[in-house]
């Protein structure tokens, strides 16, 4: 709670540094009123607290899946540094927008209340709308916020009348006593069923699950890539926090309802996802694909919805947020060096750059998950999870995806390896970009090798 | 039992050093060879197998008495899998010894006549590494004391076919002919492996003596006994050059001479022989398989003299000599007769290591020329080799008392015993073989001489290397016979009495041992000797009195003479009904199964996932409308159904 | 105090009003290509919702739905301030707020 | 310990590798290998065959997931150990005349690639094998990739994705022994205890085989093989082919045989069948490829195919001889291979065809080669003959009609083999003038001579290497008939 | 009866100010609709008796977004029939999915809601809605705060022209 205080106050502080023209600088302020939050969250670690008439709920599931997303913006804010370093004039406002989408998802992890979820839903996703189309001279970031802006809008109505319908089936917004209303049995179950429906279906658009996936490509690539980063590690963490306490909490009596439809749509975001990625050129793209094919992995873990799936999807965040960290660190370099991010331009690069490749071999090879990088433990603990709960044939499924998913990922180590190849630009990246590369490799790897912490934090 | 301790003890050493020279002797062949001069390396090689002759006639001489009976050397353990043991074990018995002395003792002049024969040849270290390795193998084969150890001696021999057979192997020729002499042996000697699976599955052993004295549990004609010993014979087939798989006889010519004397004429070829002979007590127990056996044996011995009657390489000649030789043997193990079959396979291996040693010094004198189109009167030129070979050549006609008379009487009169059309047929066969040896003789050392002028100028008898052992092989097809001189004609037949211990437990031999009466048995000596003699007067009459030539390549006659002079075509029928298809198969797997099927079936998932991409990501066409439908028809569809149900 | 007028009919009619309303609002933004009408249609979702919510409450006596409808016109608001600068910022860049000319990024 | 520093050795000797520039790192692979060797040697020596499973090490790595670093070495594994430890230096000295582009990072993957695989083999618990079983595709991969021929990329993702197919499902299975264990662990030991009823047992036979089959492979799902042998860089088909595909064999022993025998019973009749289909396939196909290193590999498919039926067979004969042959089938595919290599380093290409002639100018090469040659073919006292007469053995006491069927293998493989040689080392040659031949320089005698002493070594001599399996595969097979 | 039919009254003129928001060709009659639309909707709070939130609906909705929209409208030059014409098709598809969707949802709700109304108690005032809002609801009020903020600070980060040089 104290950290989610913080965030806001440090946002505003970061516009106000805006102001005082610090421009990049306002990173350093950023980064550390982050590191004070995530001392905050750690010094809370244990308690298990309903703040302001039961609204938000800060538990360990709260605490570290909040914590996460701190750990993760303000390894992306400081890429900001080098990404930022031509356009320093708005760039505050950006890292500032960054922090309050960091409080909206917050929000959406700690919600007691339905109200605070719809709230938190948007505060994470306005500003992020913005930040899609923050490269206002650029048609494609135009047309990404546009988009985004209007699928969001729009999904938004469908949530916002689940939220309505459940209310009207319940008689209220609090978690707990929709639990209880459930379990007692509602009056109408048809209400609550659609309810619960429209609010699984604006999740379902916010973590890009097929056939809510559309925006997601379009945008991501759109999107500056930072930005993009930011989105695809944030936005699906939150969002998957959010519809586990949710679904996991309240709606989990209620299962046969969403049960059928979100295996369903687990297989297709799987598949789809993966088998649109092949096709790519692009490695934005690419990652789009496979960003909307990792959210058909976590959703094993909404299928399964034993006492293990918070942890799974906790430790899955976790190594997806750190690789894709990598990736979309090492994509923005491999634009500052070729100029542009298709796969033939990436020919040969891993000779130039030895060290660039091995961090993006590192990294693909997680997201494809591969022992012994931390995607594998991921992956393999969600396959776990659900197979303890009999989903034989979906983790099937996401086998079969897997593999093809592989593919894509290894095509683009093995195009960075082959012998030939254009040179490459002349271009410095500062510490803080490459010490951010160089953490997130080392923590794909040491969290693949050395994942008992972790794992067992949520038990 | 004390005594058998006794022996083992007393032989174990020298068990042991017999086979172990002559590998020690390969071995410092084939690592030190070029550091020794030519002498050396032949002198060592060839005292190798000699000492090993001497040390397997201390063996021999032990074994006549009384006292002696078959005895096992261990050396080491060498496989051991569950139930599947099986030690590196030697078993000397009488019929051991005798193949020993045959192998060690043929070995060892062949080994000195190649001191001579060899050389010029650079490759004369090599040669007599292989030798040795070959001597090594064969005694292997006849001393191992179970199956497997026949068996490694049987593939090992094989190899060193394949090695001598391409030792020129400059010669694509000559390659083919190793690589097809191994290939052939092979389908044998699964044969051979599948029998041995089965006798180890029935018999819970491999060794001989546990096999042997397990198999009086069976019936006669047991089907599984039927089936192990059909598949020894298999084994036997490929070895021994028996129809079907006989081609690659005639083509291991292609080896130097001392080879094809020592190999495949002396001793490997007759590896089936002894391998039937050994496992007497199991064939026994088959008689289905022994019909078999007789038919393939007489079919092989007729099918090997009539291909013989038109060949014109020297070697050739003998080759199908052999070929058919060989199908006598096997008709007397077909009858049952072991010791004859053996006593054939002594015999042979004198005069045939004779003629072929002949046959050497003959091609040695005529500067590498072995078409007897091309020889001829070749008697005053050298006349050691002449008088030998004249000896060998009477000796495997059968006329008395040469050797050959003796052992193949013992296997007509046996065949008699049988079926007088048996007999009849194998007469026929032997009336071929008197004349076609007899055509070869003529045309090559009588009439005149009808190779080049440098040919002539170059004709000289070989060095006394050469010379020697074709002296001892020729007295040695003399008197070799009388080893096994027959009651009716007054003689003990000591080698019956020598290898007796060996069927003492084959319990259906003893019964049915054959007792022709002895003036029928004069009789058809007689018949059998006329009808060679009529051969062989024809034979001169055709090829000396009247010199008919053989015609040239281009000027072949037609009609069964050509079928004939082409080996029935069995190489080309063969090359069409096997290798033909084999290697269009190959093709057709890789380039259609494996490319199209199996891979192209991978491929497709590939390219099936590939082309949904393709067309997946076709739905993302950037409208934004058509977004708006597809979350719109998703929650539709989604509420409908959970409605609906 | 004041009469509850609209307590005389059934609460299902203001669900289904609300439902035609919402309904509507989707056809509009599966229909139009016009983003400000788009927009407008949202804005008639949200108000549906809005119906539902406060009709609810009305019928109930529970407070929480009519303070929920806040923060909707709260989110409104906001959504609508971002949604037209980011209209500005494109017809800046293509002269038309046409949603179909905005499919450069596809496939 | 020893165990785990086997592993340790090989990873720490590849970073010291990459810190060595050129030449200097070959002789670093070369010396960590070799005290690896020296360490396999000491740990042999220390073995008791009949003492079940020894130097193990367990210690407690992911408690959450129920995950143990436990690895130990009994009589299954040892061979294998042995031969990954013989591979190495073999692999790392056949290239030490060659000029590598980055030796110091091909050696060190070389080196991780070899403690990959010794992990797989010495692996008791299932997650930490499966760890290995996958690490292992990395370093190939990278050889493949940054080393291979020129079709290398789709070759190398096709080895790569196919593999991983595989391994998945093997996952899949893993975790549903992990569930069936009610979660007790992937510990081997509690693997082989559990009690599971015929369904599961069929279920996880099939996703577990699955993996090992591919990597082995079994017809059909071998295609992967021939063109990744064809394009990896030699050592990368020396390791791929000497002790890679051996992880698919011994992991039927160790995670197939005693944890699902029930459904081992069911499903051998087919594997057996298609092991068979795969010898006579891939035999038969071998005779008429014209590229060597794919006759290889096509030939080295149907020995396999040949261990691979013996494993099923349920007899000492075939288990012994699966592994023995494992062994040898290794050191005997690292020879052919080099030699193959050998022949494109000097003459630039590997086709069966316009060669001949070698043998004339390079009679130390040709000897090394036909001695290696046989011991594929299979000759009796060179090694691959005690392997090949167990497997056949082991499938006779299954059925003899399919002994028969796979003894083709033994007319086949001489087919091809002595074909191929024939025509590449015999004969005259038919090239241009400008013929030469080299004949082996110091090292490539080195590496070729100890290949070859152990084919005639392992040949003449097996009981001991017999006598280290057998108590364990005796145990193995009461546990399986249990 | 009376009240039945002012709900009646009030609700078709909402469906129709609605249809005609979505079906007008001119966005400028679009956004009067709409704000036709709004004022009903805002009736229907007030016999509702959610007299407070009419109030505040009229002046957000139709006071504020409304006139946000009439001032893009005006500013980008909109006001005219510029949008080309649509293919029956889509219209029809649309109409089918709104329409569909709708049924769905009627479909689904099953059976009918027999929700009596409490007595009256004088919810809807400032004052109840005040006391709920600022007690109960605090957090998610204050929390508002970061929306706005990011709402306005974003509208500036997007619609302020670049600074020339």
């Amino acid at each position: 709670m104290n950290a989610l205080i913080l965030i806001s106050l440090l946002g505003i502080s970061v516009l106000f540094a805006g102001i005082f023209n610090l421009k990049n600088k306002s990173i350093y302020l950023a980064v550390l009123g982050l590191i004070g939050a995530l001392g905050l969250n750690c010094m809370a670690w244990g308690t298990d607290t309903l703040y302001y008439n039961d609204m938000v709920h800060f538990d360990n599931f709260a605490l570290a899946f909040s914590s996460l997303m701190i750990v993760t913006t303000g390894l992306i804010l400081l890429l900001g540094f080098h990404f930022y370093r031509n356009n320093e004039d708005s760039s505050a406002d950006l890292f500032a927008l960054m922090l309050f989408a960091l409080v909206g998802g917050i929000c959406l992890v700690s919600y007691n209340h339905l109200a605070v979820l719809f709230i938190g839903i948007e505060i994470l996703s306005i500003p992020l709308y913005i930040l899609a189309g923050s490269n206002r001279n650029k048609l494609a970031s135009n047309e990404a916020g546009m988009k985004y802006f209007l699928m969001g809008a729009f999904t938004s109505g469908f949530l916002l009348m689940g939220i309505a319908l459940v209310f009207v089936a319940t008689g209220t917004f609090h978690l707990n006593e929709i639990t209880q209303a459930i379990s007692a049995g509602v009056e109408n179950e048809g209400i609550l069923m659609v309810g619960i429906l429209l609010i699984l279906s604006g999740f379902l658009f916010k973590v890009a699950a097929v056939p809510f996936h559309f925006w997601a490509p379009d945008v991501y690539e759109g999107s500056p890539t930072l930005v993009t980063g930011f989105m695809a590690t944030i936005v699906k963490t939150a969002a998957f926090a959010g519809l586990y306490r949710l679904f996991q909490g309240s709606f989990a009596s209620f299962e046969g309802v969403w049960y059928d439809a979100l295996w369903v749509i687990t297989a297709l975001t799987l598949l789809a996802g993966n088998i649109t990625a092949l096709y790519q050129t692009g490695i934005k793209r690419l990652l789009a694909y496979s960003s909307i094919s990792h959210a058909g992995y976590m959703m094993l873990a909404i299928l399964a919805l034993n006492t293990e799936a918070a942890g799974a999807i906790f430790f899955y965040s976790i190594a997806y947020s750190i690789s894709t960290i990598a990736a979309f660190a090492i994509l923005i370099a491999i634009v500052d060096l070729k100029g542009t991010d298709t796969l033939d331009s990436i020919r040969g690069l891993a000779r130039r750059k030895p060290l660039l490749g091995f961090a993006l071999a590192v990294t693909f090879l997680s997201l494809a998950g591969i022992p012994p990088m931390a995607g594998f433990i991921a992956k393999y603990f969600l396959f776990k999870t659900a197979i303890e709960m009999n989903l034989i044939w979906i983790v099937i499924v996401a086998v079969i995806s897997s593999i093809i998913g592989a593919y894509y990922y290894l095509r683009v180590i093995a195009m960075m390896y082959q012998k030939e190849g254009d040179d490459v630009n002349e271009m410095t990246f500062g510490t803080a970009f490459l010490s951010v590369i160089a953490i997130a490799v080392a923590g794909t790897l040491v969290v693949g090798l050395f994942p008992e912490q972790l794992l067992s934090i949520l038990k | 039992m004390k005594d058998i301790v006794d022996q083992s003890a007393q032989f174990a050493l020298s068990t042991i050093l017999i086979p172990l020279l002559p590998l020690l002797g390969f071995t410092i062949n084939a690592f030190f060879g070029k550091h020794l001069s030519k002498t050396l390396s032949g002198a060592l090689a060839t005292l190798s197998v000699a000492v090993s002759f001497i040390l397997s006639l201390t063996i021999f001489f032990a074994a006549q008495n009384d006292g002696f009976s078959a005895f096992s050397v261990e050396v080491f353990e060498w496989i051991t899998a569950g139930a599947l043991r099986i030690p590196m074990e030697f078993y000397i018995d009488q019929l051991t010894v005798m193949f020993m002395l045959i192998i060690t003792g043929v070995g060892s002049l062949i080994h000195l006549y190649s001191m001579g024969y060899m050389h010029d040849d650079e490759g004369h270290n090599r040669f007599f590494a292989y030798l040795n390795l070959f001597v090594f193998f064969m005694l292997l084969l006849v001393m191992g004391a179970n199956y497997l150890i026949t068996f490694i001696g049987w593939e090992g021999v094989g190899l060193c076919s394949y090695l001598l057979i391409g030792f020129w192997y400059k010669n694509q020729e000559y390659n083919n002919a190793a690589k097809k002499a191994f290939i052939m042996n092979r389908i044998g000697d699964l044969g051979f492996l599948l029998g041995m699976f089965l006798i180890f599955q029935n018999f819970g052993s491999l060794t001989f003596t546990e096999v042997f004295s397990k198999a009086g549990n069976y019936d006669l004609n047991d089907g599984m006994i039927v089936a192990i010993t059909l598949l020894l014979f298999v084994g036997a087939t490929g070895k021994s050059a028996q129809l079907p798989l006989f081609t690659w006889l005639p083509d291991a010519m292609a080896g130097p001479t001392p080879v094809s004397a020592l190999i495949h004429a002396a001793t490997m070829v007759t590896a089936g022989i002894y391998l039937v002979v050994r496992s007497n007590i199991l064939f026994s127990l088959a008689p289905d398989t022994q019909h078999v056996i007789l038919i393939v044996g007489l079919a092989t011995a007729i099918f090997g003299a009539i291909i013989g009657l038109r060949q014109n390489d020297i070697k050739k000649v003998l080759a199908y000599s052999t070929v058919s030789q060989l199908g006598y043997m096997f008709i007397a193990l077909g009858l049952g007769a072991y010791s004859a079959a053996f006593f054939h396979v002594m015999t042979h291996a004198f005069f045939k290591a004779l003629l072929f040693l002949g046959a050497g010094s003959v091609i040695h004198a005529m500067s590498g020329e072995q078409d007897i189109r091309r020889m001829g009167g070749l008697w005053k030129y050298i006349k050691v080799t002449g008088i030998t070979f004249i000896i060998g050549t009477i000796a495997i006609s059968g006329i008395p008392p040469l050797a050959g008379f003796f052992s193949k009487d013992e296997i007509l009169a046996n065949a008699f015993a049988h079926s007088p059309l048996i007999w009849g047929l194998a007469v026929g066969g032997s009336m071929l073989t008197a004349f076609y040896m007899f055509r070869l003789f003529f045309l090559t050392f009588c009439g005149e001489f009808r190779g080049t002028e440098e040919q002539k100028h170059h004709l000289h008898e070989s060095p006394a290397t050469i010379t020697i052992p074709l002296i001892v092989l020729a007295v040695l097809s003399i008197i070799g016979g009388f080893a096994g001189v027959p009651e009716v004609l007054g003689g003990s037949h000591w080698l019956n009495r020598f290898l007796a211990p060996v069927f003492a437990d084959n319990e259906i031999l003893s019964h049915s041992a054959h007792h022709l009466d002895h003036n029928l048995e004069i009789m058809l000596m007689c018949i059998s000797v006329a009808a060679a003699v009529i051969m062989i007067t024809i034979a001169y009459v055709v090829y000396v009195s009247k010199s008919v030539r053989p015609a040239d390549d281009q000027h072949q006659p037609g009609g069964f003479a050509k079928l004939i002079a082409n080996k029935f075509y069995v190489d080309e029928l063969y090359n069409a009904i096997i290798v033909k298809p084999v290697m269009f198969l190959s093709n057709a797997l890789y380039n259609f199964v494996e490319v199209y099927i199996i891979d192209g079936f991978v491929n497709l998932l590939g390219k099936g996932a590939v082309g949904g991409s393709r067309v997946l990501r076709l739905a993302q066409s950037g409208n934004i409308g058509f977004y708006f439908f597809a979350i719109t028809i998703s929650i539709l569809v989604i509420i409908l159904i959970n409605t609906l149900s | 105090m004041n009469e509850f007028v609209g307590g005389q009919v059934p609460f299902d009619w203001y669900l289904y009003l609300s439902l035609v309303l919402f309904a509507i609002g989707v056809a509009g933004v599966l229909m139009r290509r016009n983003a400000i009408v788009m927009f407008m249609s949202v804005e008639l979702m949200l108000n549906s919702v809005n119906l539902i919510l406060v009709s609810y409450s009305s019928y109930t006596g529970k407070l929480s739905g009519m303070v929920f409808v806040f923060f909707v016109m709260v989110v409104a608001a906001a959504e609508v301030a971002v949604g037209l600068a980011l209209l500005v910022s494109i017809y800046r860049n293509i002269r038309s707020v046409d949603i179909e000319e905005l499919k450069n990024l596809k496939w | 310990m020893l165990t785990s520093s086997l592993i340790l050795i090989p990873l720490i000797g590849a970073a010291l590798g990459l810190l060595a520039k050129g030449n200097n790192s070959k002789i670093v692979a070369l010396l960590v290998a070799l005290v690896n060797l020296v360490l396999t040697g000491i740990l042999i020596s220390q073995f008791n065959p009949a003492g079940g499973v020894q130097f193990e090490q367990n210690c407690s790595w992911i408690p959450s997931l129920g995950v143990n670093y436990h690895v130990g070495i009994d009589g299954i594994s040892i061979l294998m150990v042995l031969l990954a430890n013989i591979a190495g230096p073999l692999i790392i000295l056949s290239q030490f005349n060659r000029d590598i582009e980055r030796a110091h990072i091909y050696n060190a993957l070389i080196l991780f690639m070899q403690a990959a695989m010794i992990g797989v083999f010495v692996s008791l618990d299932g997650f930490l094998y499966y760890i290995f079983w996958e690490l292992a595709l990395i370093p190939i991969f990278f050889l493949m990739l940054g080393w291979g021929g020129p079709n290398r990329q789709a070759v190398t993702l096709k080895f790569f994705l196919y593999t991983l197919a595989g391994s998945l499902f093997m996952l899949v299975g893993f975790v549903l022994l992990y569930v069936n264990s009610g979660g007790a662990g992937f510990d081997h030991s509690v693997l082989v205890g559990l009690q599971l009823d015929e369904t599961t047992q069929r279920i996880i036979f099939g996703l577990l085989f699955i993996a090992f089959a591919i990597k082995m492979p079994i017809f059909p799902f071998h295609s992967w093989q021939p063109g990744a042998y064809t394009e990896a860089p030699t050592q990368g088909t020396m390791l791929l082919s000497g002790v890679m595909l051996k992880m698919g064999i011994y992991s039927v022993f160790r995670w197939i045989l005693p944890i699902v025998p029930d459904a081992v019973s069911y499903f051998s009749t087919l594997i057996i069948v298609l092991s068979v289909i795969g010898i006579i396939y891939g035999s038969w196909i071998a005779i008429r490829q014209k590229d060597l290193k794919t006759l290889f590999a096509f030939a080295s498919f149907a020995h396999v195919g040949l261990i691979a039926a013996g494993l099923f067979t349920n007899n000492a004969q075939g288990l012994q001889g699966a592994l023995i042959q494992s062994l040898v089938h290794g050191i005997n595919a690292i020879g052919l291979f080099y030699c193959a290599d050998i022949i494109q380093n000097r003459l630039g290409d590997r086709l069966v065809d316009g060669k001949g002639g070698i043998r004339l100018i390079a009679p130390a090469f040709a000897t090394l080669f036909i001695i290696v040659l046989f011991g594929t073919v299979a000759l009796p006292l060179t090694n691959g003959f005690v392997g090949e007469f167990l497997l056949l053995a082991g499938i006779a006491d299954y059925s003899i009609v399919l002994s028969g069927v796979a003894g083709l293998t033994v007319i086949l493989c001489a087919v091809y083999m002595l074909r191929s040689y024939q025509y590449v080392m015999l004969g005259e040659n038919s090239r241009s003038v400008s013929f030469t031949f080299p004949d082996l320089v110091l090292s490539e005698k080195i590496t070729l001579i100890i290949i070859a002493a152990l084919v005639i070594f392992i040949g003449v001599y097996p009981d001991p290497i017999l006598k280290l399996t057998e108590p364990a595969v005796l145990q193995l097979l009461e546990q399986i008939n249990a | 009866m009376s009240n039945t039919l002012i709900f009646a009254l009030l609700s078709t003129l909402s469906i129709f100010s609605a249809l005609m928001v979505i079906f007008s060709r001119n966005a400028m009659y679009s956004v009067l609709y709409l704000v036709i639309c709004f004022f009903t909707i805002a009736g229907h709070y007030v016999i509702l008796n959610a007299h407070f939130l009419a109030i505040v609906h009229i002046i957000v909705y139709a006071g504020a977004i409304m006139v946000l929209f009439l001032y893009t409208i005006m500013m980008l030059n909109l006001n005219r029939e510029s949008e080309p014409h649509k293919p029956m098709l889509l219209k029809l598809a649309s109409v089918v999915t709104g329409g569909g969707l709708f049924l769905v949802l009627i479909s689904s709700l099953k059976t009918a809601n027999q929700i009596s109304p409490v007595a009256d108690n004088g919810m809807g005032t400032v004052q109840s809605v005040g006391k709920v809002l600022f007690t109960d609801y605090v957090f998610p009020f204050e929390i508002t705060s970061v929306l706005f903020i990011s709402a306005m600070v974003g509208a500036v980060v997007l619609a302020k022209k670049d600074v020339v040089q």
